[in-house]
Formats: structure tokens, C-alpha cells, sequence
């Protein structure tokens, strides 16, 4: 069967995947960004997953105003990088695992998650940055990605109770699947961050790290705070922080296992207009 | 309830709140885009999103009245594109991650676009957010602003 | 405020509009249908209500496969009729009203619906035939219309117990809007029918009159069937009844107020492949 | 599982259930659209969905082989089309909705469609709806039409 092993919780500022691109990690700009993913990085190398969950959103690249999905799965086999203005990034498309994003929108699906399943979409920044944080620069991506694609743009959007919620229906699912696979589950976007407006800008350093305090020790707590709290806390870009509650909803201390074990941790600030964070919990043992 | 004030540094208007419950429009310098701004802003922000296209691109830098002429925004809206306001087209119903595929078209990055919105230009922007950002201190709530127009 | 005066239920078979748009409903064949509707007209004639919430599935036409929302709400001024392969009805626009979707739109998805919104679409004949039903052939419809589009064509399709719920919540909305309008919530599709495989053809008298009662006295019963059993006794495409438990919802004595009054059932097969089948039921006086 | 039938009046095989749980497969003469037969059919039921358009239409009356050809169907599926076997392409992940258009376009209505793929001509077809339509009677189980094989 299949398994939940870690959760994994990082920013996916699009200007770290264009320095990647372009080789400028190791510029006195984002040396100490990259340094700070390091530690993440050797660890993931030991503890590759087979499947990536992975939430984000999309930023008016797959979907345009036409229909705006509170949640979406995507089903296919293979997602390619989106054009998102400034050329496609050099990245490897994205592989899917079909079966097990039917199984999942079966699963929550009859759980009351009322998802759109989505049969062909490109994968934006918010999809293809974490991977490039995570995996560095290979010629194909090393596991498969179950994409899940929060609106967080077009309000109202979704309560941090609720994708904490849907993040204990995918454990669910995910145990339920009959295949020998270990299952990541990765929140993306955030920390602090406005980018419209005269406020544009923002960063609330002490926010962040509370927040980053919440996720590791009280996620039933921090999934109560409304909405405005992150747009006046965390900038109006901020609100993408209630996706990290979907990865951490799919850890076992919320379905009565233990606690995670907090791997790794990470914060810096700037990267490009925003806060960047970084976050690795894995799961009890059984 | 239609409340004006002025924020640094461009005046600003506040929608009505209509019969929906808005909590964040008291948030100051920041505009929640929500299913109201959503349709307002539609076409504007349709067309920005056909620059994804690499062929859309070309033809709007080639002929911007033609492209926009095709486009069934106002003419407001069609004036802040050609303006490249930002917070204008944000004000008309824009949403920024549409928006930026105009900015990107014009061979510009989110710091460039972003900080096109503020007080600073994108060097002092930067510096800025090298510095650990804009404070939260004084920019959570409308009324700071207001107050800070008052000492002006 | 906005309150909610009666839920109607209807089948929407396209060959019904056919037979109006073509002035065939005289015919030996529509004749016992259309004298049958009869009463329902009638009384929607003396009980037009503002705005109608009309529930209902696409038929592959506003959605094709790409992507497959399980609940999709309009929140267009106007909607057009959809050209399905035979040309668009010669029907009028349906007029929306925007406020009163977006207001829906942020009450139940606080309410953890996750709903997709829709800014632009068209309408098929599971719109349009209902109001052509109801309200015959006028130059334009004398209400405005807020769709509501359920997934019942792509399985997994959202339980009938998810569906009342949408309704309960519906109803609570509504309550809360803050403009004086009447409006009633209609249920459409089925009855029993399927439009594909050997099996084409099958209607079950027995099994749709029983569904009837339970929509009466029975909804939160009715809302426990599975959707194995709808596919078996009622045909594959019977699955849409599902739907009608959306406008049930919507009934007061479901939020602890008083029973609905039936003002008109009607039964009839056949019209085309399919049973048809309406009722009426008035909500309970506050 | 692998579950081989025959019912009237095509030769049918059921999928396989890999990992979810498909109480439906127990329908005989059914194929319920799930997203394993979305997956199977995507490109079918979109070529289908594309004669929507009138122009479409048209041009698939004119050419159809080089609109078929343009698409990213299997041999199969555009044999299936060609022949306008419903029943195969449906087994080949088609939906009903998908595949009207198809019909549409050769100007059936949905009573040609649905009858070509049972025993019937359009004309019994209809005469057995006027006389209520297929029992639910003996339809319900696929044991229930694999005993009418063996009976035959
Ligand atoms: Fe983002
Ligand atoms: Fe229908």
C-alpha cells in the first residue's frame, strides 16, 4: 500500500527558478538563499519520494477567469511547463501518476471535496519552482507529481480549515491506494508577500515565523485565522501560506499517529519581493 | 459605503461593499481581488492572459492600439494598459498575476512591475526589501494611512 | 431580504425543446406531455418568482473534458444558448444576476463547498428546456436565472447527500442576501433514462414514482442511495436525478421549519428515451 | 478482473478495476463514464466535443478523414467513428454527450443515436418506449444477462 512519509513546505517565487535558469545562485543576491535550501536538498536526496502531492497555485496560467476552481487535480500522465510571459522555463515536464490521481478524486470526491478534475493543463512557477528548489537542475525530474492547484487569486477562496481538512482526506486516500508507493505531500507559496498596490512590498518577519512556529507545534490552530489576517499580516500574496495547511493536514498527528519530526527549517528574506520559508516534516513512524 | 483616501503615493479609491462581506477592504494600499473586482476587470484581464502567447506578445508590441481596439475593455481600462498604471488597471478590476504578462511583454521582472505600484523605484525597492521589507508597523489598517494623511 | 418560495423538479429532455421549437406539441406524441405540464404553467404563471437557481448538468457543451468541475455556479449578467450540434434553441438569453451569484459564491464556499465560478459560459438544454417547460415560448424569460452546473457526467459525480447539503446552504444564503426578491431553486434532469449501450432505453415506472414520494416526504432518505443504485434501476443517465435533491435542500422543513405543499406532480413516459417528471412544491409559510 | 459478456446485441468486455472501487461494473450493458474511460477517451470525446461549431461540422462532412487525421485519436477510435459504431466508441472511452455531436452532424437525433446501439431500429425503438420503455426487469445484473447467453 501506499504511504504518507514527510510533508515538505516551501515558497515558489518565480525569481528563484529564473536565477536557477540562469545561473545566478551563487551571486551575493542569492548565495545565502541557496545556501539555506542546501540541507533540504541533501536530505531529499535520500529520501526521494515516488509521488509528489503537490499543492500550489496557478497564477493565470492554466486557468483564466473563464472558470476558477477552488480546487483542481490533475489527472494526466505528463504536464508541460507554462509560457508565463517570458518563454517557457528549461525545466523537465512534469510526469504524472494517473492511477493515483483517479484514486484520490475518488476518495475525496465521496468525502464531500466537491474538486474539478482536470485532464490537461501546463503547470506554472507554482509547480515547477519547488521542484527546482528541491531537486536542483536533473534532466528529468525524479518522481512522479500529483498536481493539486489551490485558488487563492479570485476570492473567496478557501479557509485554512478547509484545506487542512482536504489534506487528512488525501492521507486517507493515499493509505487506501494499492500500490507500493512513498507519498510526499508538499504546500507551496509564501511566506510574506505583496505584490499590487501602494502596500506592495511587505514583510512581516515576526508573522512568518510564528507561522512557521504553528505549522511544526498547532496546525488545528493556525487553520482557524480568517483570511484577512494573512492579506493584513502577510500581504495580500500572503494568503498563498493557507496551502501549507493541505501538506501538513496529510501528517499523522491528525489522524491520532505522532507528532512529525521537523527536519529542517529555514527563512529569508528577500527573495526577489517576498519572504522565503522552508519547511521539512516527516511523518511517525506507525 | 464608498470611503476615499489617499496612500502614498497614488490616490485610491475604495469600491462600495455591496451585499458581501468584505473585512479586507479596510486593509490600506492593497485591493482583494475578489468575484466583484473578478467582473469588473474580466476582459482586462483576458487580454493580459493572451500574452502568454509568444505570437500575442509580438503583435501587441508590434501594434498596441490594434490589439487593444479588438478587446472589449473600457476605455479606461484600455488607457491604464497603455499608461502601464498598474494600480490603475488593479483599481479597474486587474488582477496582478493577468496583469504581469503585460510587464512581461515589455521585457520587465515582478520587482520592476511591482515596485512601479509604490513610492519607489525598482533600485530603491530592492534596497528596500534587502533591509527586511515594507513594515507591517502603520500599513495594517486604513485608518493609519488616513492619519498619515492628516499630519501631511 | 431574499427568500426562497418553492423548489421545482423537471426532466430537461432535449427533444421536448425540440418539439417546441418546432411547434410539435399538438402531435398524438407530445400532446398527453405538454397537457400534463399544463398545471405547472398555470401556476407559475401566478408565481413567477425573481430569480430563479436553476440546477442542472452540462451535456458537453460550456465544459468539455479538460476540466470537470463538480459543482460550477454562473456569475454572468447573460448566458447564451449553446449551439450542441444542432444549432443553438431559438430561445432568448438567460439573464443572470451576478450579485446574487457571487453573494452564493461567498456564502457556500465559506461553508466548505468547494465550488468552481464561472465567468463566462453557455447554456444547454438542461437550462433552457426547463424554462421553456415552465414558462412557454416568451420573447424573453421572465426571470433571471443563476445556474448552478453539478458533474454527473464524469464519475466520480458528488454524492446525493453532498447535493442536499448544497442545498441547505443554498437556502441559508439566499436568506442572508440583502435585496427583496423571491426566488425558488429547481431541480432538473432524469427521470429514469440511458442513452447508451444495449442497455438503451430502460425506464423504471416502479422506481421513479418511489422517488417522487421521497422527494416529498422522504429527502433526507432519498439523499442516503448510492449512485450504483440510480445506474441500475434508472438507467445510466438517471444518475441525474441527484440533482433534484439540490432544490430539496432548499426546503424550509429541512431547516427545521414547516413541510412543503405539493401543488403538482406529474409522471409521464415517454419523451424520447427518457421518463419525464415534474413536481411542485411550495415552501412552508415562515 | 478481467469480466468477458455478451448481451444484445454486441459482443462486450468489461475493464478491468484496477484500484478503485467500481460497484457499477455489475451493470450489464452499461458503461458508466468514469475517469479511467475520461482518461481512455479524452481525444475522441474532445474531436467530438469540436463539432460543436458549425464550421466544424462542415469541414468533418466534407473531409473526415483529414479531420480525423488531424487528431490525436488511436486507429481504433477513428475506426469506431468512421463506422459510427456507438458501442465501440464508447468502449473506447467516448460518452454519449460527447459522441451526440457526431450524430448531430449526420443529423440524427438522440433516437437514432441511442437505438443504433441496441437490438432495435430507430422505429422499435420507439414503439417499445411507447410501450414503457426497457424493463428494469432481467437488466439489472450482469449474471442476469450472462444466464441469457448461456440459455441461448
Ligand atoms: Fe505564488
Ligand atoms: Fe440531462
Amino acid at each position: 500500500m501506499a504511504r504518507i512519509t514527510a510533508s515538505v513546505y516551501t515558497s515558489h517565487v518565480p525569481a528563484i527558478g529564473v536565477a536557477m535558469d540562469l545561473g545566478r545562485t551563487e551571486t551575493p543576491y542569492y548565495a545565502p538563499l541557496f545556501a539555506g535550501y542546501r540541507p533540504a536538498r541533501e536530505w531529499m536526496a535520500d529520501n526521494t519520494p515516488d509521488v509528489v502531492v503537490l499543492v500550489f497555485n496557478d497564477h493565470a496560467n492554466a486557468f483564466s477567469l473563464e472558470m476558477v476552481p477552488t480546487f483542481a487535480l490533475g489527472m494526466s500522465a505528463r504536464y508541460e511547463p507554462a509560457d508565463e510571459g517570458w518563454g517557457a522555463r528549461p525545466v523537465p515536464p512534469v510526469v504524472g501518476h494517473p492511477a493515483l490521481s483517479a484514486h484520490i478524486a475518488h476518495s475525496v470526491i465521496r468525502e464531500d471535496f466537491d474538486l474539478t478534475l482536470v485532464n490537461d493543463m501546463p503547470v506554472d512557477h507554482g509547480c515547477t519552482v519547488p521542484l527546482s528548489i528541491m531537486f536542483g537542475q536533473p534532466d528529468a525530474w525524479p518522481c512522479r507529481v500529483v498536481p493539486l492547484v489551490v485558488n487563492v487569486v479570485q476570492y473567496p477562496v478557501p479557509s485554512g480549515r478547509r484545506c487542512l481538512e482536504l489534506g487528512k482526506a488525501i492521507r486517507r486516500a493515499v493509505e487506501r491506494f494499492d500500490e507500493d508507493l512513498d507519498v510526499q505531500v508538499w504546500g507551496t507559496g509564501g511566506m510574506s508577500h505583496q505584490l499590487q498596490g501602494p502596500r506592495a512590498g511587505l514583510i512581516n518577519q515576526e508573522w512568518d515565523n510564528e507561522f512557521l512556529d504553528r505549522m511544526i507545534n498547532d496546525p488545528e490552530g493556525q487553520a482557524a485565522v480568517e483570511h484577512v489576517e494573512y492579506v493584513r499580516e502577510a500581504g495580500s500574496e500572503g494568503i498563498e501560506l493557507v496551502m501549507w495547511l493541505v501538506a501538513r493536514g496529510a501528517m499523522a498527528d491528525l489522524a491520532g499517529g505522532g507528532a512529525p519530526t521537523e527536519v529542517h527549517r529555514f527563512y529569508h528574506v528577500p527573495a526577489s519581493n517576498t519572504a522565503a520559508g522552508q519547511l521539512i516534516l516527516e511523518d511517525a513512524p506507525d | 459605503m464608498a470611503e476615499q483616501y489617499v496612500g502614498p503615493p497614488y490616490r485610491y479609491q475604495k469600491r462600495s461593499t455591496m451585499a458581501l462581506d468584505k473585512p479586507y477592504l479596510d486593509v490600506p494600499g492593497t485591493t482583494v481581488f475578489d468575484t466583484d473586482q473578478a467582473a469588473k476587470g474580466y476582459h482586462l484581464n483576458q487580454f493580459a492572459m493572451s500574452l502568454m502567447r509568444a505570437e500575442n506578445r509580438e503583435r501587441f508590441k508590434a501594434d498596441p492600439d490594434a490589439c487593444l481596439d479588438e478587446c472589449p475593455m473600457t476605455g479606461e481600462q484600455k488607457q491604464a494598459v497603455r499608461d502601464r498604471d498598474f494600480n490603475r488597471m488593479i483599481e479597474l478590476g486587474g488582477n496582478i498575476y493577468f496583469l504581469a504578462k503585460i510587464g512581461a511583454t515589455d521585457g520587465l521582472d515582478y520587482v520592476q512591475i511591482v515596485s512601479s505600484m509604490t513610492e519607489n523605484d525598482a533600485d530603491a525597492h530592492t534596497e528596500m526589501m534587502l533591509n527586511g521589507g515594507r513594515s507591517p508597523d502603520g500599513n495594517r489598517y486604513l485608518h493609519e494611512w488616513q492619519h498619515e494623511r492628516e499630519r501631511d
